[in-house]
């Protein structure tokens, strides 16, 4: 970090409209411009760029931005230059640039100027390298400033407890109805590759009612007849199914059928339990 | 000795509390007792100070959702068991998918109920783990209905009202109709009856 | 009405409080208001509750090591500046330093966003190394926010609400004010006045 001039010790402004060096202020220059070699380097380093290293010249000696005496620093600068063109080639371009910008700028001011109509603002060939030198002064400035902010990590440090026993809610995996089609078409693509069991689509209710039946009978304290599986809502056509899905129970020897004597209803339990138990 | 509270003394103790409680709020770890002494460089806090102001934190925290305990590697600010559960509701993580193996043994188990994991495997053509069923098992959307009289008398599967109610069904027929049959599979729909006519390779079920 | 304050209703406030400060303590960043109401799950809190649950929070760190702020993004629990010293001294490593050339340029991004590399090289004078530009893409603290229709689509840089809340902040209206152009220069302005208020263009207006 170079140091800023201190404030308040700006030389007067002078009259514009003179295009010329002015020997009093150069009388007052400091003469320490010259750096050892070695230790250039380092102060390069703190430099930004041109517009940093000409604020920096401008700075030290208290002078006004906007009253560049360009003469005496187009010689400090292009001192600079020379020092750093025999040591870091690579960085050079734009400080050359500058350089050359403010080489133009001397030459123009020492031309001399046409004269100036009584309603005409006369323009003043610093006018831009002012506007730059003043435009990043600001944001020098302003990245100091954000510098100071207190900040995370370096200044702020956010809560960061244990929570133990840490239970995460992880909701469940949700699924649609139609993704368990598509696993199921899926699998039917899949299977017909492989295995010479075909799968086929079904009447649901039958195996629904399969499965109600079985889960029926095993929650049962004992056999159950038909008319206990189906309620009278469901029509003949609940019967039906039921006595289908029974059917088909009895056949898969999933159920066993007991007739206690010859009238009664069928008694239906789970296969393999002993009907008389 | 004087038995009254010496001001002074209790502001000191309330002020290394706070640094104590600011290192371990940020810690988010257990930091051990001596490194909590270490904190008040150039002079470290003697056991009887730290004791004390880790007392102080302990004292202030009785009325917040926060607790100082001692673990393992030293002391630690945390969340009150209490109030962990809101902490995880804030962090809700990204629901879980179901594998194809589970989703496949779940699709068959629905549109082919009452079935075996023989039968299961017999169609997917890999075995089935326990892990599958039980994911499924444990979800509450599928369940036992009993048992195939054959050898091994092998698990019959079904799916639960549960099943139906999470994937908004009033019943099973309100599950989307299978896709028409493919060009692999040209066979009309069979008959009900020819369901038994599968071939449930009993060899394949093993016994769980 | 009545004066009185209710105990229910004020044990009802501290318990949310806790609640709060138990999300907020292990969180660890900064949690939307909206956010922290829908902790009180099946029943959200109204404005009025989380904000009266907020203040009790607020004053219960009254005495703490800790505060509440709310920063861009949402509240946060964090250690009060005066006590950072102590936590930094448990953190074995030192905070990232960044460079002039780094800072700079977040300070042409922050105020003048948004802007491009070729914009930020104009006003520094020097090229952008993409080093620099990685480094707060990194922190999370700028991101490209589009594209300039000019021949090579040039990106267009913004800050985050990241580097907001990172910067205690709530809003880029709470960036301290641009510095004035003359700030080292008490001279009175000379006629090239006219020309330094070209150097605050609009865009320089960080409220947006």
């Amino acid at each position: 970090m170079i140091e800023s001039a201190a404030p308040g010790t700006a030389v007067l402004p002078a009259p514009l409209v003179h295009a010329r060096v002015r020997g009093e202020l150069l009388t007052r220059l400091p003469q320490d411009l010259y750096i050892p070699p070695d230790a250039l380097e380092v102060v390069l380093e703190s430099f930004e760029g041109p517009l940093d290293l000409l604020l920096y010249l401008i700075r030290r000696q208290n002078l006004d931005i906007l009253d560049i005496p360009v003469a005496e620093i187009t010689r400090q600068y292009m001192g600079y230059i020379d020092l750093l063109q025999s040591l870091r080639l690579e960085l050079a371009a734009e400080y050359l640039l500058m350089a050359a910008w403010l080489a133009e700028i001397k030459s123009r001011l020492l031309l001399p100027r046409p004269p100036v109509q009584a309603d005409e603002e006369a323009e003043d060939p610093r006018a831009e390298l002012v506007r730059r030198l003043q435009e990043y002064a600001r944001i020098r400035s302003a990245a100091d400033q954000l510098d100071a902010l207190p900040r995370l990590e370096r200044d702020l440090f956010p809560m960061a407890v244990a929570v133990p026993e840490w239970v995460p809610e992880r909701p469940p995996p949700q699924v649609a109805a139609r993704d368990l089609a598509l696993a199921f078409a899926a699998l039917i693509q899949r299977s017909a590759l492989f295995t010479h069991h075909t799968i086929r689509g079904e009447v649901l209710s039958i195996r629904e009612r399969m499965s109600a039946v079985l889960a029926r009978l095993d929650g049962a304290a004992g056999p159950l007849t038909l008319d206990a599986l189906w309620t009278r809502q469901e029509g003949r056509l609940g019967l039906v199914v039921t006595f289908l899905a029974v059917l088909e129970l009895i056949r898969e020897q999933r159920v066993t059928a007991h007739q206690p004597d010859p009238a009664a209803p069928f008694r239906l339990q789970l296969a393999g339990i002993d009907p008389d138990g | 000795m004087d038995e009254r509270p010496d001001p002074w003394a209790e502001d000191l103790r309330a002020e290394r509390g706070r640094i104590l409680e600011a290192a371990l709020s940020a810690a988010g770890e257990p930091i051990p007792a001596a490194r909590l002494a270490s904190l008040f460089a150039p002079e470290p806090l003697s056991a009887a100070e730290l004791s004390a102001a880790l007392t102080w934190l302990m004292e202030s925290c009785a009325q917040r959702a926060l607790e100082l305990v001692e673990v393992a590697g030293g002391w630690r600010l945390q969340v009150r068991a209490r109030y962990a559960p809101y902490v995880a509701r804030l962090q809700p993580e990204r629901p879980a998918r179901y594998s194809r193996a589970v989703m496949e043994t779940l699709a068959l188990i629905a549109y082919r109920q009452p079935i075996t994991r023989g039968e299961i495997e017999a169609v997917r053509g890999v075995a089935v783990s326990t892990g599958i069923l039980r994911t499924l098992l444990e979800r509450g959307w599928i369940q036992q209905i009993g048992h195939l009289e054959r050898p091994g008398r092998p698990a019959l599967y079904g799916t639960t009202p549960t099943f139906l109610a999470d994937l908004n069904l009033r019943a099973l027929a309100d599950l989307p109709p299978l896709p028409e049959a493919s060009e692999n599979d040209p066979a009309p729909m069979p008959p009900i009856t020819e369901i038994a006519d599968e071939t449930v390779p009993s060899a394949a079920d093993p016994a769980r």
